[in-house]
């Protein structure tokens, strides 16, 4: 019997157009996946881990992940955040039970190895044996054997990680003019936790970081952005990338609710749409200093997406599991210094997004449509040529230009 | 252990009325008359027991005043995009907590189960329900109702009210 | 919005000891009593939500009269093969909707949860009863019974009766 | 086909109170309360259906008198180590099947709903009360509970009480 | 360490006795079950779709499946029927959300690429930019970009549809001897449906197939049908299959409800046996002018079997998801013509089918119980002699020769 | 694209330390898995079925599992215990459909082949076919087609089977220590059951063997065994192998709820911890004669624990379905000869194990950490250096020898 095409990872071809066609094997294929765990979210990457307004004190922790992997980050006696992998050095166990909580080191439960908030390991019960009897090697040395840590990289109150030590800082791994949209929001005030909303997707994880980078859906697909004219193809946007293409930003301006010129493609735009309580839609213009834009979604490779969507901000961080599956979790944030009003517009418009928002409703389902779509045709390919071939910054939204970008460097990275 | 005020039989059945008819309309009837269960000046928010126990304000759906229920209802029936699904809601351990000053308040658990084309019925959200009703005339509406739901893990989304 | 009609305390009641000492009698009981809960006259049928949607009349089960009972009954228990199982009836949000001309209209939620050997409880089947109860000596019992079923897809088999 | 006693209705509701203030407890209340749901001669006893089935007296948990749950309380609060987890108690059915010498014989079925961190809810444990309920001091108090539960298959494990 | 055995496709070898034997891991592993989804259901097959009767009018739809790929059948405006994959060739998405309907044009939800009755593409979206910005290159051409469509057959009110667009005619697939007992059925005269039935049944598809292929165990397992008569070994019958061995039909005549000569090793027969309402079993003789037989059950390769069981006639298709798991839907139906008695009539008898039939429900805990059986002993093997070695035509039902005959076939198109 | 490191297993090394170290990839391969089913399972051992008072009379039979396949142990006219394969030597149908029950002979519902109680076939219907039609080949022999059979050892009333028909007797098997261990439970009393408990426990099978291996954990992981004294390294305790070191005891003496010397490190040790019901923890002393041990805890390699706890004794059962998930299952019993007041103190003392034992949840809850911990790092290992770095018997419980001894054993079997 002559092998199938299924499973067969190493034998993968990418299509010869290049960047303007995405196989669909790189959706389900499993063996790709664990080379994604390996080489993207476990390699030279940053990874968004939480805030550190989760973690303000000395011994506060919570559990996070990056891709599939579970680690704690946890405030040190010093006031610095460490990572940690939540996995005993002893026999593996997954120690930290508590999803947030206060601590002053960790010990596992199962023989209560314990570390220190820097992933030490300080403490082996029965180390020197009991009465006399058994007890560790003589050199057996404490200091071989901590958690696996990770290397921190936090600005403006986000803390990132990554698996490899060697990275660049993560200034240089955004690159200046990313870096200048991520210190738009994360300008040095303090931020506030309003709630968590989680989401599991049937959908391979990279399926969702198309929809951020790709503003030519938003334009068609959401009835209620375009209607009032939240985002929207003929108001003034540009879509960026940094050199590499693995992060992007979208950005544009509020239009009005009427039709123009450049809606007239626009089947999903409802002109009489009303609301009656259209408070939830008032924006107020608190980025106003920093340009004329009141959304910029932006894609940090590879597992956060900044959401700045009129007053509604928070981090979506992406959790994998296996090819078609995927954890979407949400972090509503917004500042220290919000007053209630500020905070009660933030939570209406919260409305928007997440399980039950207006628009990514559209998403959620659109995403598991694809993934449906594309499962169980590994050898077709998608076409992805809305604003050209190229992977260069594009000043409209009419365009697939960051998706393009974004597997330009997914291929390098991946070997494909 | 609690020890429940005493309540009338017919309060009881009554609340249960309400609670029975308001689930019928979201499995089996017209979701535009949803709004009709709740007062002009009510609140209705859909919250996971992670942000309640939390003390975090984020729900996953908050609507203030009839006219939060009515936008929502438009949001779902003319905007959004998704699969036809059926809902069959369990409500079950109904409690009258007090009955004063024209306000009951109501305590019950549910379970809400989800069957989308071709697959399996599955439990989409299940928690308990805080109510608060009055009597608008002659009928029970809602004043507030409080969703509080187990599982932060949504299965893709939550499309109608709960 | 429904306005129920005013039920009485007491019939509402007897409605819901018919329908659990009906669930008892599938879950723990002797399915050969089954037939004690029908009319000679009954009408007992389950069937997909998406067929009576689409108004298609085919049943997954269709017995008529008591004797269409008795054949089911004697089907199952005589003539087909299959691994036992336990059953447990969840019958929630029961609404008297009529009791006029001596028929009583009951409408309720179910979840049928099956556990086959070895194996973890799942929901079998879950929907509604859209019910017809006649009174005959003294004791409620079924004219009619639909069970509407929420997903068209059955995990194998639907052995017993809901 | 059983012919239920008539029960009074003010009984029938106080038991239901009863049951659901009892779940109430266990899925949002404090569990050291749990206690004061029982006689102190009481016997609570979970069991699978394959056990009860075959006559075996082993449960899963055997906990006689109030000292007996106490102990329980004390495990499990003071004891054992887990993960946080929320619970749904949906008691239905729930028949009172006959109120003689002081004793009220209970019937309801269940099922708990379990939600692990970041997980989906799942049904940890279904299956039927046997209750034998006692007044004292004015107040309904569980001298006997069985929990008869359908799936001897337990997901992991059965941390707090049924 | 040496492999092991399991999951190992391209090194399986069928057992030396041939097609008397059929190997176990035919049945659970998945590089089987993937080179099947290519090879057969993706291949030269005519593949079971829907019925025309439900789509009457132009514009109707209906998603459908072949194998474990979406498909949509559709009325053309012209009053022909095409099948498509339901995949839009931009991004992948599952486009057609509704289970049936009527439309113009398909829209895929995601950017509203628009396609016409055919699945050619007819509109693109901002094709040509918005405000001069963006849009799809200048050689761009709508005509590369339509969805896939499959080549349709349709007979008597039956449409079947083939990924492979060089099949011969139906008529020639079927050959002469399956074409008239499919006729006998669909005779040209309208259908009529009367409801859907699904299950999910956790066995290979295979062991459904050889489930209808073999009348050996109707006579055995089955103690409705054997105590009535409806379907028996002592009675006149025959099997018989096309000269490839992939379709096959079973063929009987009603016997009485009382022991015979050969009734003497059917242990189910309970002579005794009553209905209440004995009219649900009283026949109609409506193929009477086509000879005795008032059963013929025929499977047609690779998805369908078409059932009439006295006057009870459904299609039962297949769908596959997994090795180890497929599903089964049943349209049940009756013809335009009917009055309401012969309705009433196919109703009634349809207890004995579907998820809660009084046969049905045997076949699928048996077919099940095969699965949990075989998976675990892939290279253990079934024995298959019943009636002989061979792979002919028998006049009668105590006999596997069918499934010989499929296994043949089968062993053919995947080169084992 | 270069292979990644999982899925892999025939590439698997394992790390230069031996078996000081574990390599995480043991626990979640499906390769590793499927060889473990063949090599371990379905190799040369003796695997626990059932307790022959299960079974008492002729005809009597249960249901059971020997890693992930079912098998059946009966009762012959002879009255000795035959065990053969769930699996029809037709066409492959899981033919017990009962979990116990009393028969004559097994008959498979499929086409009712039937079987005596040796599993040999005495009856095909149809054979010779129906009115001179169909049948079996005439050179069909029914002794070609029976079960397959399992060679059967008993002792003590305990079953034990093997896939090997060349096993040396379970004596030898076990070696005499191990077996003098055996011997204490399964004195030659008639047994009686109690009742059954079932757990699945998502982490691989040998996560619980090592738990059960592993005496370091008991004095740290369990309070409530720590505080009364159940089981704690300061008491005289000795961990034992036999010589290969599949098969390993756990001995010990209950002490006091009092700190000592050695408890001093036990952090779990509540000393003002109470009991209202303490009779539930009064030991009655049944093996007095044997020794001052009051806990032994045997694991016999693959498939069997016999606890013996205080008075609560109990074999446990793995089953296996897929590397990371197992069930546990118990059988709770006592002697024929207990009276109701033993009886009751085995009832009480059973609060201590089981799904909601005050000792195994912590184990159910840790084992499954272990799992979560290690899935997603199949290239990190465990570290398993507690009581030295040999494979010897040793006078204490503080030590992880009895793991190295296992993991010598399987590495030894398994050829890695
Ligand atoms: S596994 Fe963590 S201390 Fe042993
Ligand atoms: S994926 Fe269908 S239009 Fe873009
Ligand atoms: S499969 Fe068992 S008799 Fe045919
Ligand atoms: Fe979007
Ligand atoms: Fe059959
Ligand atoms: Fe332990």
């Amino acid at each position: 019997m002559p092998s199938t095409s299924k499973n067969k990872a190493s034998a993968r071809k990418w299509p010869k157009e290049g960047v303007t066609r995405v196989p669909f094997w790189v959706y389900s294929d499993p063996e790709v996946y664990t080379r994604e765990m390996d080489v993207i979210f476990g390699g030279a990457t940053y990874n968004y881990v939480g805030l550190e307004c989760e973690i303000p004190n000395p011994g506060d922790f919570r559990r996070s992940f990056i891709g599939d992997k579970a680690v704690v980050y946890v405030r040190d006696q010093d006031g610095a955040v460490n990572v940690v992998v939540n996995r005993c050095a002893h026999r593996g166990t997954k120690f930290c039970y508590q999803e947030h909580g206060n601590v002053s080191e960790f010990t596992c439960p199962y023989h209560q190895w314990t570390y220190d908030l820097k992933g030490d390991l300080i403490g082996v019960p029965f180390r020197r044996g009991v009465k006399n009897r058994g007890g560790m090697p003589k050199d057996f040395k404490l200091e071989d054997h901590g958690l696996d840590t990770l290397k921190v990289a936090a600005r403006g109150g986000v803390i990132f990680a990554s698996f490899d030590h060697s990275m660049p800082s993560f200034e240089d791994y955004l690159g200046p003019n990313m870096l200048s949209y991520f210190d738009r929001v994360f300008d040095g005030r303090g931020l506030k936790v309003l709630g968590y909303s989680r989401q599991r997707i049937r959908s391979n994880w990279k399926v969702k970081f198309e929809n951020l980078k790709d503003p030519y859906h938003a334009s068609l697909l959401h009835v209620f952005l375009v209607s009032f004219g939240l985002f929207r193809a003929d108001t003034p946007s540009k879509t960026q990338m940094d050199s590499t293409g693995m992060h992007a930003v979208q950005v544009a301006q509020r239009g009005e609710q009427k039709d123009t010129e450049g809606t007239s493609e626009m089947h999903a735009m409802q002109a009489d749409l009303t609301l009656q309580n259209p408070e939830m839609l008032q924006p107020y213009p608190e980025w106003a200093s920093k340009g004329d834009a009141t959304v910029v979604m932006q894609t940090i490779w590879p597992n956060l997406i900044v959401q700045q969507q009129s007053n509604t901000i928070a981090m979506r961080q992406i959790r994998t599991f296996s090819p078609e599956e995927y954890e979407l979790h949400w972090t509503f944030f917004g500042y220290e210094d919000d007053d209630e009003e500020m905070t009660l517009r933030r939570l209406r418009q919260a409305n928007l997004m997440g399980p039950a928002g207006y628009v990514s409703i559209d998403d959620s389902e659109v995403m598991e449509s694809v993934q449906s779509g594309v499962s169980r045709f590994p050898d077709v390919a998608a076409v992805v040529e809305m604003g050209g071939r190229d992977t260069e910054d594009a000043p409209h939204m009419v365009t697939e230009v960051a998706i393009r970008a974004f597997y330009k460097h997914y291929r390098h990275v991946m070997g494909f | 252990m609690a020890s429940p005020i005493r309540i009338s039989v017919e309060t009881r059945l009554e609340v249960e009325d309400l609670l029975f008819a308001y689930a019928d309309c979201l499995d089996h009837g017209d979701i535009t008359e949803w709004a009709n269960f709740f007062t002009d000046d009510c609140l209705y928010k859909l919250i996971s027991k992670e942000n309640w126990d939390l003390g975090l304000p984020l729900g996953t759906v908050l609507a203030e005043g009839k006219g939060g229920i009515l936008d929502r209802i438009a949001a779902v029936t003319q905007t959004s995009v998704y699969h036809q699904r059926a809902l069959t809601h369990l409500i079950t351990n109904t409690r009258v907590l007090a009955d004063a000053g024209g306000v009951i308040d109501v305590t019950a658990n549910y379970a809400v189960l989800e069957t989308l084309p071709n697959q399996y019925t599955k439990i989409l959200n299940s928690g308990r329900y805080l109510d608060k009703l009055v009597r608008q005339g002659g009928t029970l509406k809602f004043q507030e109702k409080l969703c509080i739901f187990d599982s932060a893990l949504v299965p893709a989304s939550l499309i109608y009210p709960v």
